[in-house]
């Protein structure tokens, strides 16, 4: 039971660090903001989820886990809202985007 | 090497970097960043001699900790002042520099008041 | 080399990197862009400097709060702002100079006293009477409560300062952005979403700095943010300067401090002595009274001088 | 706890004072705060007579008990708790705080009252509660023991001192207050960084207990060297001195006399307290050799640039320079215990007493500018001519306060000019003297200039803009005849500023 909880919690945190990775890639190489954005929330949902998840197995049961899950949904909550206001910003100053 | 003198290291680079960005840079707010910069170097230090003071059961001399709390607080308060102070230099002549060369502030205001 | 280690070689390198670029990058925006992750790294270099309240106060004000100052004169200072640099010569001057205060403190570092001081058992051993479990709080509010009450001034001079620089024909105004007709409808949300959340927060640091990391400034700053956020939603607009209430938030909690430091005259050893017995709740008396006044004093810090008049 | 505690545990009967000096200001700036408008105003008026009733209680206790006063905030002893201690300067430098604001506050409603009947006007709001702020911080500064609630303190100072120079509000104000704050800043960043190295070497950052624990020693250099040059940033000592000028010409009057009374010498208090009291012995002759050298600089260079300035202000900024150089002779010449140096008690005396002296007389100077200022609607010199039959008494306290500056009989300034010279010939080190000499010449043909100027017949463009009443005048005067009256103290070492000078340097290390 150990071990296997073991190996799911490496398997989603390499997940997740991978999707970071390409996220991160995406944010450097893509050529206008909204792309950018669109690999960054990839980063933030995916990688930090999938983070999350692996790391569940590890703490203790409820408050730990609580914890993680509140700072996974306090991220998305800011993701989401700072990449809208973002994007709009972008609309706005460049209507043709 | 142990983490503590890892970061006390940290600590003198950046006061160093900071003290040199507060002297050559021209640009008032540039001059604030490295203030800051200058300011978390020195704080880090102190935070490093509160490690290194770890007894009792705590994992730092909680003096110094709490002194630096009262540091950040009072770098804030400065950092606050300069920024307003600059933004209304900025509102009142339209220029952002302390450049000494420009007739150098030296009136003494009765003129314009 | 250990994994912690590892980590904290990687954090160190990446201070660092940054902080060079703080200081060499052409455009101040980016400059601080940077500056604001450097805070939240710096933060982490606290807790791994097993230094969790100051962890916590780097991250609120030193990041936070203080990025969003310097980002928002960034905005406004746009455009008029040509890096500036001083000649090579004081250049080349300046950078032996710091070079060599670099030089001393990290020798001063690398040779650490033979007897390594520290007043941790001190503060431990007088810690019990107070009630307190936070060493830090300890310091804080008792054997250097003197410090705290007098950083407290400070911060009113501060939030003093910048009305200070009021436009005359403005005074008595309003800071910060005006209600929009239609408030910004994503910012709405996050203002109505947060602040409810962001209040139990900050009671809660308040409340659990007497024996856990966390207090009055920690909390108060939450506070600050969460008002800070409803302002720029559009939701509300900030008071007027010249509102009696203002003031008086703004004053209440170093009134209190002062007060109960007072009352120490009478009923205990002298100036902000607290009588035995009741130090903990008076303590927290003080916190709660000082969250509320750093907050509203934050918040207002941070909306700057008055930009328009109060409609009549 | 230790015994080397039992000068400190040993708190006085009167101790209380020591606090009060503080808390007083403190309720004085939260309530005007919350009150507000013409409220400001009346607070502080109503803090004058206790405040000064402390200072001078504090003075009194001090001088019949012929020791330091000790108080132990909270009760918690030092390296843990925090102390206030009144040595003999302390209470001495008290006083003239409490004089010199008590004068600005009277002389500053002429200035600062608030319009009946309208809404509350944002200068007197923020004029009076920074004055408490000074206060507030001054009276620490004398009073503190332990460095860093001496940082808390000079910030306050800062956070007091820069929104006065911007008062006005204009372009050229505001940018001596950031260029000032920029400085205080890289100042108190320095401060804070010895202050930092103090506590890893010691364990403690009280002063009395410091004294008796610094050795000459790496560390120990590091931090004083660091610290001096902090608060030379903030005192303005010569080649530091740049933002200055500026900014104590251009805050309103009342402003600038404390700026350039009080506030530069906080910092210079501070520089006293940590070579003489925190580290006895630790600074070596180089240093002293060097920080006189800078003093030497700062006479001569602030003397000639306040020859060359057109505008009454700026010429009176440009002498405080001038004045802070004399100060800094105490350290080659009060340096080293009596035993050793019969002639250091004229030299700390003499250093002490141009403080005081400059204090009143700069302040009188300050305001007697700003007077003339509002009678012609300018200070540029070249345009004086009759102002001496429109405001001789004015001119008078001007005169009288130059007497002090320049190191003439009778005055403050002679005798500690006299002091430091004696001490500098004694101890062979006559090139301070030379200094001294050609800075007073220097002090006498700037003030000569003003006045030649002044009692020159009119020109044709004479003319008064706004008469101020002669109730006004007294003021200046009063301050300027402090000055005078500080010239009738004996010509010998003061035993009144020896006073805890030698309890630092005795107390046994643990």
């Amino acid at each position: 039971m150990r071990l296997a909880l073991d190996i799911f919690t490496a398997l989603a945190v390499a997940g997740g660090a991978f999707f970071f990775l390409a996220g991160t890639v995406g944010l450097l190489r893509f050529r206008d903001t909204l792309t950018r954005l669109h690999a960054l929330t990839k980063a933030d949902n995916l990688g930090l989820g999938l983070v999350t998840l692996g790391l569940l197995p590890l703490v203790a049961w409820p408050l730990g886990a609580l914890k993680l899950i509140s700072v996974w949904l306090f991220v998305q909550l800011s993701g989401a809202i700072a990449t809208q206001l973002i994007a709009r910003l972008v609309r706005r100053e460049d209507p043709q985007a | 090497m142990n983490a503590a003198t890892l970061f006390g290291i940290c600590g003198a680079a950046l006061a160093g970097l900071g003290l040199f960005g507060l002297i050559t840079n021209s640009e008032p707010l540039r001059k604030i960043l490295a203030f800051n910069l200058l300011g978390t170097g020195t704080f880090l230090i102190f935070g490093v001699v509160a490690r290194r003071g770890a007894a009792a059961g705590l994992g730092g001399d909680p003096v110094p900790q709490a002194l630096v709390i009262t540091g950040i607080v009072v770098a804030f308060s400065a950092t606050a002042m300069a920024v307003v102070l600059l933004l209304r230099l900025f509102e009142e002549s339209g220029k952002a520099t302390l450049d000494p060369n420009e007739a150098d502030g030296a009136s003494t205001a009765e003129d314009d008041s | 080399m250990s994994m912690a280690n590892a980590f904290d070689v990687a954090l160190v390198a990446l201070l660092l990197a940054i902080a060079v670029w703080v200081v060499v990058a052409r455009a101040a925006f980016s400059a601080i862009v940077v500056f604001i992750a450097y805070g939240l790294l710096v933060a982490i270099a606290w807790v791994r400097l097993f230094a969790v309240d100051v962890a916590l106060t780097e991250a609120a004000i030193g990041s936070g709060l203080t990025g969003m100052l310097l980002l928002g004169a960034a905005a406004r200072l746009r455009g008029t702002t040509a890096s500036g640099r001083c000649g090579l010569t004081l250049r080349i001057v300046a950078a032996m100079f710091c070079a060599m205060i670099s030089l001393g403190l990290g020798a001063v570092i690398l040779t650490p006293p033979d007897v390594v001081v520290t007043l941790a058992p001190a503060a431990m051993a007088n810690l019990p009477p107070s009630g307190l479990g936070n060493p830090v709080a300890g310091v804080l509010f008792v054997y250097r409560a003197f410090d705290t009450l007098l950083e407290k001034v400070v911060l009113l001079l501060a939030l003093l300062g910048v009305w200070s620089l009021t436009p005359d024909r403005l005074w008595g105004g309003v800071p910060g952005p005006q209600v929009d007709a239609g408030p910004d409808g994503m910012l709405a949300f996050l203002a109505q979403l947060l602040p409810p959340l962001g209040i139990v927060v900050a009671v809660y640091m308040t409340w659990t700095g007497a024996d856990h990391p966390g207090g009055a400034f920690q909390g108060g700053t939450v506070l600050a943010a969460m008002w800070i956020v409803v302002i720029i939603a559009g939701l509300q607009n900030a008071p007027s300067i010249d509102q009696r209430l203002v003031r008086f938030l703004v004053v209440v909690g170093p009134a209190i401090f002062l007060g109960i430091g007072l009352a120490g005259f009478a009923l205990a050893d002298g100036f902000l002595s607290y009588p035995a017995g009741y130090a903990k709740p008076l303590i927290i008396v003080v916190e709660v009274a000082l969250t509320l006044s750093i907050g509203v004093t934050l918040g207002l810090v941070a909306l700057g001088t008055p930009q328009r008049m109060r409609r009549q | 706890m230790m015994p080397g505690l039992a000068v400190l545990t040993d708190a006085s009967a009167d101790g209380f004072l020591l606090p009060l000096a503080i808390i007083l200001p403190v309720a004085g700036i939260l309530s005007a705060f919350v009150l507000g408008g013409r409220h400001a105003e009346r607070i502080v008026l109503l803090l004058l007579v206790p405040g000064l009733g402390v200072a001078a209680a504090v003075f009194v206790a001090v001088w019949r008990g012929g020791r330091s006063l000790v108080y132990l905030v909270g009760g918690w002893e030092p390296p843990l708790g925090i102390a206030l201690r009144a040595d003999g300067i302390s209470a001495a430098m008290m006083a003239t705080v409490a004089v010199v604001i008590c004068a600005t506050a009277l002389f500053a409603r002429g200035e600062f009252a608030q319009p009946h009947g309208r809404p509350e006007a944002r200068a007197p709001f923020v004029f009076w509660t920074l004055l408490l702020a000074i206060w507030t911080a001054l009276n620490t500064i004398v009073l503190g023991d332990d460095l860093f609630n001496l940082y808390v303190a000079l910030e306050l100072l800062t956070f007091a001192a820069v929104p006065l120079v911007s008062l006005k509000g204009n372009a050229a104000t505001l940018k001596a207050a950031l260029r000032y704050l920029l400085f205080a800043l890289f100042g108190s960043v320095l401060y804070l960084l010895g202050t930092v190295l103090i506590y890893s070497a010691y364990g403690t950052l009280d002063i009395v207990l410091l004294s008796g624990r610094v050795h000459p020693e790496p560390v120990a250099w590091i931090a004083a060297a660091l610290m001096t040059m902090g608060l030379l940033a903030k005192t303005a000592l010569f080649p530091l001195h740049l933002w200055l000028p500026p900014a104590h010409a251009g805050a309103p009057a009342p402003g600038s006399a404390v700026l350039s009374a009080l506030v530069v010498k906080g910092s210079f208090f501070l520089i006293v307290r940590l070579w003489f009291d925190a580290m006895p012995g630790l600074m070596d002759l180089a240093a002293a050799q060097m920080l006189g050298t800078l003093g030497s600089g700062a006479i001569l260079f602030g003397s000639i640039l306040a020859l060359r300035q057109q505008r009454l202000k700026l010429l009176i900024a440009y002498s405080t320079i001038a004045q802070i150089g004399y100060l800094f002779f105490i350290f080659p010449l009060a340096l080293g215990a009596a035993t050793s140096n019969p002639w250091s008690g004229f030299a700390w005396t003499g250093g002490w007493l141009q403080l005081f002296s400059h204090a009143f007389a700069k302040a009188a100077m300050f305001m007697a500018a700003g007077l003339i200022a509002e009678t012609l609607g300018h200070d540029r010199i070249a345009q004086f001519g009759g102002i001496g039959r429109v405001l001789p008494i004015t001119m008078f306290t001007f005169g009288l306060a130059g007497l002090s500056l320049m190191g003439v009989p009778p005055s403050g300034g002679f005798v500690a000019k006299v002091l430091l010279l004696r001490a500098s010939i004694m101890e062979g080190q006559w090139w301070w003297a030379a200094a001294m000499l050609v800075g007073g010449l220097l002090a006498g043909g700037y003030v000569f200039m003003v006045l030649g100027k002044a009692f020159s017949s009119a020109s044709a463009s004479f003319k008064i803009c706004a008469p101020v009443p002669r109730s006004r005048e007294v003021l200046p005067l009063a301050l300027a005849l402090c000055a005078v009256l500080l010239g009738f103290v004996p010509l010998q070492p003061s035993n009144l500023l020896q006073i805890g000078r030698t309890a630092a340097l005795t107390v046994a290390s643990p």
